[in-house]
């Protein structure tokens, strides 16, 4: 790679490239804030974040390139996809304000300090650009250099990251982690506690109507049409992801029943017309 | 010698602490233990009397000087001890007959399974006492005064599962405070003015400030006084004390502690003697308790509280005396010896009655007792002789005495103070022989107990009859011994001693003393010898149902001082609980208010929160930019 | 540099607080054995602090002195006068017997494991107060004072509402909303108090450029720091407000009252006994100190209040049918006789209120911790749930008398002599005051006696008919502080030794003299 | 092209990042809006990087990623937790920070 890819002038073609992927970078961030669905957001991140990579890349910042990559974009955003589709990947949220004033306040302070920021980045004198040449190629490149850094002058700040990381692993596993202090629970005794609550006892009904929908995530309807959310897993119940067809089904039935009726009435019609 | 004092008044403290401290195991010896310190004091005051008699007249007062008690820059109080003539009598009548009451208790508190205890209060009281007498400032009185106290609340409240017992202690020690507090203002203002109140000082330099100053110090002296000694106003615990058991009222609330307020008036000689407004008081209160506690006397069934309404009558007269000045101080004091052993007789007597009659107090369920008691009859009747002034007994040579001083005062005070002292003589007289017909003769008026045992009246024990009758001779022969052995040159160095001109001459006084007499024995005579007493009290006059009551003084105390103070307290607690702390709160609820309309900011939503961090960020930012920019 | 006694006597029990803490859950005996040692390692060290202070020499001594705060010239500074020296023998005293009398105060209750109180916290929060009112007493430093004055509050608050008085009459919800309400008004309370105070500790380093003590009261001797009356008069409120609060005088008591009829009775004793302490000598050290002339101006009012404050105290003392609360009215009152004696700005006057700390600690803490071990046995603080205990539990009767008779000052024993000392330096410069006072001791009889009538005369009442008498622990607390009350009682040197060269010190800061006797005067 | 654009666009991509973080109730988007305000950060620091000619900028961010990594583990685990519990990932459901 050219030393002077990082130096003070850049490249038209840096120039180019910021113009581009910057605008695609930030209509990403929006994005992320405006997708309803957890999922969009997440995959509108990840498409920044590469873009911040290329940045870093284009910067001679080419460790923090290949590490945003792979560690930010592959490990980090597949965790959010995880927890995404663990929490309910289908759920949109409802983009209404709940707390009054509060979009106005954000929005408010969003701008201002945005124009603060950009004021600020203005007022600062940044002329000069030393370039990374020097420094990347004094010992004998960025990986290099980054290195000597953080084994010398940043050992202590490294280690005590490396605790953080550490800590904060268990840290999660214990809180997420449930411990099970019981026996499981055999089917024979579930089925005794079903049958001591009194609650169900048979098997609960499966979803799906008739033949026509059979998804898990539609509720079975009871006999006057109404959906029985009993029939939905209770994961999805909890999501809220269960797809009401009660109003169609019941529009199909009554089409159904008129077409019926008409057939029945045609066939009298017939009938007295024969006698 | 004068290393000896401190030992006076250790002997019965050290017995108070074993025997207080010492625990069950001292059940079975604590009595002889208390009885034996008693009279370890006793013996080493005889030895310093004897020492006290081989010096001269000039030369008799003795000082010990332990330690500062309380060193404080321009305030040195010192535990020290002066043991003069006046101290001296105090400390042979304390110790004396503390040790002989000590015994009489050994047979009356027989049965009570707290004797011990009662055997180290009673010591306790002996060691306070003589505390009260040593002490060479008002301080250290003051520390021996409430200490008194304290011994007398213990000891009347003893028998503690009676609530009119714990009821009387209570009363006792309160009204005694209101006393005390006299005595304590007493004490700032001799401190204030002389810089001092230990007596060499204070009494030594009253002619050096002003008589309104000195007025003031004798009449809260006299406040204290009348506190200890019940007098008017002051009066209304004595006759419920009776509650105690009855050698606790034979030694305190006639012999001892009683005559303190006569002690302090009498070793404040020097102030009173420059204050006769003061002295005029002295002498007003006396008079209206000596007549007081007669009437009370006359109209009591329970013959304890009839002894407790005489010793009020006879404290009167003493200090009725001691008002009168040079010429009073001595026959005040040799009052008070007499009376303490004929009163202490007395109650000695009725204890055993009582003892004898299944501790039936109303002398209308006694009668006819003479043959069955009859020591104790003797006794008695010795005693009474003694208190109603019968020629040649003691009580005839003191009382005598008072009544020419209170002539002796001269003007129309004198006329009024001597026909005080002579009604209050007759009275005495008609109270004491209604006592004695009561109890000991006419018909036997006995009734069952509680529990429906009918009485079997017995003489008393040993130790219950001998102390009787060592009284009984002191009452026969002290105020002779006293009268001829010159007890007024012995008490004179300290007191000083005028003669009185008495319009009449002593004859004339003696002579109308015993007149009177002779007209209350024989009114009481006719009134409850000749005819059956009922057994059931008469309705009676309305002075006697007042003065059944105590001639209302309780029910004055109770409207004003008991009912006021509960109504005082109970709106004070609303008070308290709506006004001040409610003023306060109301503060609170207006803040609290305002904070309110704060608090709709902090939503609980994080988000909510975030924003208003945020923007105060910008503002921050936006701040430091300005003032980067000025 | 020599030792630096101070700092180690009040990091000691800070050290033991946390070690305290850090016991596990399960060793509770062990946390309780270590907070004793500790308490009484501090009473040693205490004792070593009163013998090494000479009565005749500085008048601060034993002083250590660091740099804080640089910029604001908050340094920590240490030093202690004769008064500093008694309070801290006091406070070092009292604890160990507040341990032992708490015992079991914070012990899991058997019936319910959810309302498990940790033991080791109850210690550690005693431990922690007592370093801090320890260094409060030290602390020559106002900044650093202030600090601790406030710094008191945190773990006050935790032991009062958070280990409850288990004998309540209401239910279980209503005790912990009570105790609840207590708490906060304590802390509310001592808030306000110390905001006010902040505002004039600010104010005193605007005017006078540092912190300390020493330099400040020096400057303002010699008329190198003048201070506008006004200002002076405004500082001194702000700082006497805060003091008031604490101590508490009258209308600013009601606090009290709650708390200590919530909190544990240890924990009334920690409040009433040793923490208002800090109020009533600041209010000799720092207000007095500070402020000569502004003391001297606000003298009338003050002394007006303080006898409202005794017949007041005395007297609602009599209408309550709470032992806890009627010994917090009664301390009320007492605090009303130490603040008297303070502002009467005579020797002894002072000397008796400085003696009146000391010793109103002991008996509180005698009569309180006495009364804590009845509630507990019977489970009620009512008065009229008692009667006839003499005849079940005479041990206990007596010492529960003892206690109240000191309440009482009843001559023998310890409070009689400040007492009276607060009473004749009263008299002597405004006499129309101490006859006023001198009917507080006929109060304290009336409430005392009847409290004792009440409670353990009278038939025996069934329900007490069963109650044990004192164990050996409490024994163990209650006799050594009646022998201390007898023993100062009647011999009150070695406490006056060391108060007395303190008093002149501060009398010539307000540059007081007694008044002459009327005879001396005159010659 | 002057890099300064490269702050500039740090800067709004913070700001964007910090108004979605006000604005969304669903958790795990807040904590996307955190990462995204974290790699503004980054950005700019790399960018200072350049500027100065040294290292210390992209170690600064360095750390910052790992710092981010053990937030997000973390961040992610409550947030699981927290929707097991409540069955909810909105931060406004737990109000509990008014009395």
């Amino acid at each position: 790679m050219s030393v002077n890819l990082a130096a003070y002038a850049t490249s038209s073609g840096e120039a180019f490239q910021f113009w581009v992927l910057g605008t695609v970078a930030v209509v990403g961030a929006l994005c992320t804030i405006l997708m309803r669905r957890a999922v969009h957001s997440a995959l509108c991140l990840a498409g920044t974040m590469i873009i911040l990579a290329v940045f870093y890349l284009a910067n001679g910042a080419y460790f923090l390139g290949i590490v945003q990559i792979v560690v930010y974009t592959g490990a980090i955003m597949m965790l959010f996809l995880f927890v995404v589709m663990l929490v309910g990947v289908t759920a949109a949220d409802s983009l209404k304000e709940t707390i009054k004033g509060q979009r106005w306040w954000a929005v408010a302070c969003g701008l201002g300090f945005g124009i603060l920021l950009v004021a600020g980045i203005g007022n600062a004198s940044l002329k000069e650009f030393a370039g990374l040449g020097a420094a990347n190629s004094a010992h004998g490149g960025n990986v290099e250099g980054l290195a000597a850094l953080i084994f010398t002058k940043y050992v202590f700040a490294f280690e005590i990251t490396g605790a953080l990381l550490i800590t904060a692993a268990v840290g999660a596993m214990v809180l997420t982690h449930r411990e099970r202090t019981e026996r499981a629970a055999t089917q024979r005794e579930l089925a005794e506690q079903r049958v001591r609550e009194g609650k169900h006892l048979p098997p609960l009904p499966a979803p799906g109507v008739y033949a026509r929908h059979n998804a898990v995530d539609i509720a079975g309807l009871l006999p006057d049409g109404t959906p029985a959310e009993l029939t939905v897993m209770q994961t999805l119940r909890k999501r809220g992801q269960i797809r009401d067809v009660s109003t169609e089904a019941l529009a199909d039935l009554k089409a159904l029943e008129q077409r019926s009726e008409e057939r029945l009435g045609r066939d009298r019609d017939e009938e007295e017309a024969t006698r | 010698m004068e290393n000896l004092i401190a030992l006076l008044i250790g002997a019965p403290l050290l017995g108070a602490a074993v025997l207080l401290l010492g625990g069950r195991r001292l059940d079975k010896a604590g009595h002889w233990i208390g009885t034996l310190l008693a009279a370890v004091s006793f013996v080493i005051g005889l030895a310093l009397f004897a020492d006290m008699l081989g010096r001269s007249a000039d030369d008799r007062a003795l000082h010990q000087r332990l330690y500062t008690w309380i060193p404080v820059e321009g305030f040195q109080a010192d535990m020290a001890f002066q043991l003069d003539q006046l101290s001296m009598t105090f400390v042979l009548l304390i110790s004396g007959v503390g040790t002989l009451i000590h015994v009489y208790s050994i047979g009356y508190m027989e049965h009570d399974e707290r004797r011990r205890r009662f055997f180290g209060y009673l010591n306790l009281f002996v060691a306070a006492m003589l505390l009260l007498v040593l002490a060479d400032n008002y301080l250290l009185l003051y520390f021996g005064w409430e200490g008194v106290g304290l011994a007398s609340y213990l000891l009347i409240g003893f028998w503690q599962h009676k609530p009119t017992a714990a009821t009387a202690a209570k009363k006792a020690f309160l009204v005694n405070r209101v006393g005390d507090m006299g005595l304590s203002i007493a004490i700032m203002i001799m401190f204030t003015t002389f810089g001092s109140f230990a007596f060499g000082p204070v009494l030594g330099a009253t002619g050096e400030t002003s008589e309104g100053k000195l007025t003031a110090i004798g009449l809260m002296l006299l406040l204290a006084a009348c506190g200890k000694s019940a007098q008017v106003p002051l009066q209304s615990w004595l006759g419920d004390a009776m509650e105690g058991p009855t050698p606790v009222s034979a030694l305190i609330h006639a012999a001892t502690m009683v005559t303190a307020g006569v002690y302090l008036i009498v070793r404040s000689a020097d102030i009173f003697n420059a204050a006769p407004d003061a002295q005029l008081v002295v002498t007003v209160v006396g008079a209206v308790t000596l007549l007081f506690g007669a009437i009370v006397g006359c109209a009591k069934d329970d013959i304890k509280k009839a002894l407790a309404g005489s010793t009020m009558s006879q404290i009167g007269y003493m200090i009725l005396a001691a008002g009168l000045g040079p010429i009073g101080y001595v026959f005040a004091i040799m009052h008070l010896v007499t009376h303490g052993f004929f009163k202490a007789g007395l109650f000695l007597g009725a204890g055993s009655v009582m003892h004898g009659m299944n501790d039936e107090v109303d002398m209308r369920k006694y009668g006819g007792l003479r043959k069955y008691m009859p020591v104790t009859f003797i006794t008695f009747g010795l005693g009474y002789l003694a208190i109603i002034g019968f020629p040649g007994l003691s009580g005839f040579f003191s009382k005598d005495k008072i009544i020419e001083a209170a002539f002796a005062k001269g003007g129309t005070e004198g006329w009024i103070l001597g026909a005080v002292t002579l009604l209050g003589a007759a009275i005495t007289a008609y109270y004491m022989t209604r006592v004695m017909l009561m109890t000991f003769f006419g018909e036997k008026r006995w009734q069952p107990d509680a529990d429906g045992n009918p009485p079997h009246p017995h003489e008393s024990p040993k130790t219950m009859v001998i102390p009787m009758v060592l009284l009984a001779v002191g009452s026969v022969a002290a105020g002779a011994f006293f009268e001829f052995a010159g007890f007024v040159e012995w008490l004179e160095p300290v007191t000083g001693f005028a003669h009185g001109h008495s319009p009449l001459s002593a004859t004339t006084v003696t002579t109308a003393t015993v007149a009177v007499m002779v007209i209350g024995v024989g009114l009481a005579y006719v009134q409850y010898g000749r005819k059956p007493v009922p057994v059931v009290a008469p309705r009676g006059s309305l002075l006697t149902r007042a003065a059944r009551r105590d001639l209302l003084q309780d029910d004055l105390n109770h409207a004003v001082f008991v009912r006021g103070g509960t109504h005082l307290t109970r709106s004070l607690v609303y008070v308290d609980h709506t006004l001040v702390d409610g003023v306060v709160n109301g503060t609170a609820a207006s803040v609290g208010g305002l904070s309110g309309r704060l608090r709709k900011l902090q939503n609980g939503y994080a988000r909510s929160y975030a924003v208003s961090m945020f923007g105060g960020t910008a503002v921050l930012i936006a701040a430091t930019l300005l003032m980067r920019a000025v | 540099m020599s030792f630096p006694l101070l700092t180690v006597t009040a990091a000691v029990p800070a050290v033991g607080a946390i070690l305290t803490a850090a016991v596990p859950a399960a060793r509770r005996t062990a946390a309780k054995w270590l907070a004793l040692l500790v308490s009484l390692a501090t009473l040693v060290l205490a004792a070593v602090v009163f013998v090494r202070f000479q009565p005749g020499g500085e008048r601060y001594q034993m002083t250590e002195s660091h740099s804080w705060i640089k910029d604001f010239g908050v340094r920590y500074e240490l030093g202690v006068d004769g008064i500093g020296v008694a309070l801290i023998a006091l406070t070092a005293l009292l604890i160990p017997f507040i341990i032992l009398a708490g015992w079991h105060d914070a012990d899991p209750l058997e019936t319910s494991s959810k309302r498990w109180r940790p033991t080791q916290g109850f210690f550690a929060l005693i431990l922690m107060v007592e370093a801090m009112v320890i260094l409060s007493f030290e602390a020559t430093d106002v900044f650093l004072f202030y600090i601790l004055f406030e710094a008191m509050l945190i773990p006050m608050y935790f032991l009062i509402g958070g280990f409850g008085d288990r004998a309540h009459a209401g239910s279980d919800e209503n005790a912990a909303a009570q105790r609840s309400y207590a708490a906060v008004k304590f802390l509310l309370y001592n808030l306000v108090g110390g905001l006010i105070m902040l505002a004039a500790v600010i104010g005193l380093y605007v005017v006078a450029g540092n912190f300390s003590l020493t330099e400040i009261a020096e400057a303002r001797a010699n008329g190198s720091l003048e201070m506008a009356t006004s200002t002076e008069r405004w500082l001194f409120l702000g700082f006497f407000f805060a003091f008031a609060v604490k101590a508490p005088l009258w209308p600013l008591h009601t606090w009290l009252p709650n708390a200590m009829g919530e909190a544990t009775a240890p924990v009334a004793v920690l409040i009433t006994a040793v923490v208002d302490k800090v109020g009533t000598f600041a209010m000799l050290r720092f207000c007095l100190g500070l402020f000569p002339e502004a003391s001297k101006w606000a003298t009338p009012a003050i002394v007006v209040l303080a006898l409202i404050s005794i017949v007041y105290g005395a007297l609602l003392a009599v209408g309550q049918r709470d032992i806890k609360r009627l010994v917090a009215y009664a301390s009320i009152s007492h605090f009303g006789f130490i603040i008297l004696g303070i502002f009467a700005m005579t020797t002894q006057g002072q000397s008796g209120a400085t003696l009146y700390m000391v010793n109103h600690g002991i008996s509180t803490a005698a009569l309180m911790l006495v009364a804590g071990f009845l509630i507990s046995r019977r489970g009620s603080r009512l008065i009229a749930d008692y009667g006839g205990v003499q005849k079940v539990a005479p041990v206990l009767a007596g010492t529960f008398l003892i206690g109240g008779l000191a309440t009482l000052s009843l001559p023998g024993l310890a409070p009689f002599v400040s007492e009276f000392l607060v009473l004749v330096g009263t008299y002597a410069r405004y006499p129309v005051a101490g006859v006023i006072a001198t009917t507080g001791i006929v109060l304290a009889a009336l409430y005392t006696l009847v409290l004792y009538q009440r409670t353990m005369t009278g038939p025996v009442k069934e329900e007490v008919r069963e109650l044990p008498d004192l164990r050996v622990r409490e024994l163990a607390v209650v006799v050594p502080l009646i022998a201390v009350l007898i023993f100062l009682g009647v011999f009150p040197k070695p406490l006056t030794d060391v108060v007395n060269p303190a008093v002149q010190h501060t009398m010539s800061d307000v540059q007081q003299k007694d008044p002459t006797p009327e005879v001396e005067a005159a010659k | 092209m002057n890099p300064v654009n490269y702050l500039y666009l740090a800067a709004l991509l913070f700001t964007i990042g910090a108004a979605g973080v006000l604005i969304r109730r669903n958790a795990i988007v807040v904590f996307m809006c955190v990462e995204l305000m974290l790699n503004a950060c980054n950005l700019a620091f790399v960018t200072f990087s350049r500027m100065h000619g040294n290292l210390d900028g992209q170690i600064i961010a360095f750390f910052t990623m790992v710092v981010a990594a053990a937030e997000v583990v973390v961040g992610l685990a409550i947030i699981v937790s927290v929707f097991r519990a409540r069955h909810s990932a909105s931060v406004d459901d737990a109000s509990l920070m008014k009395l």
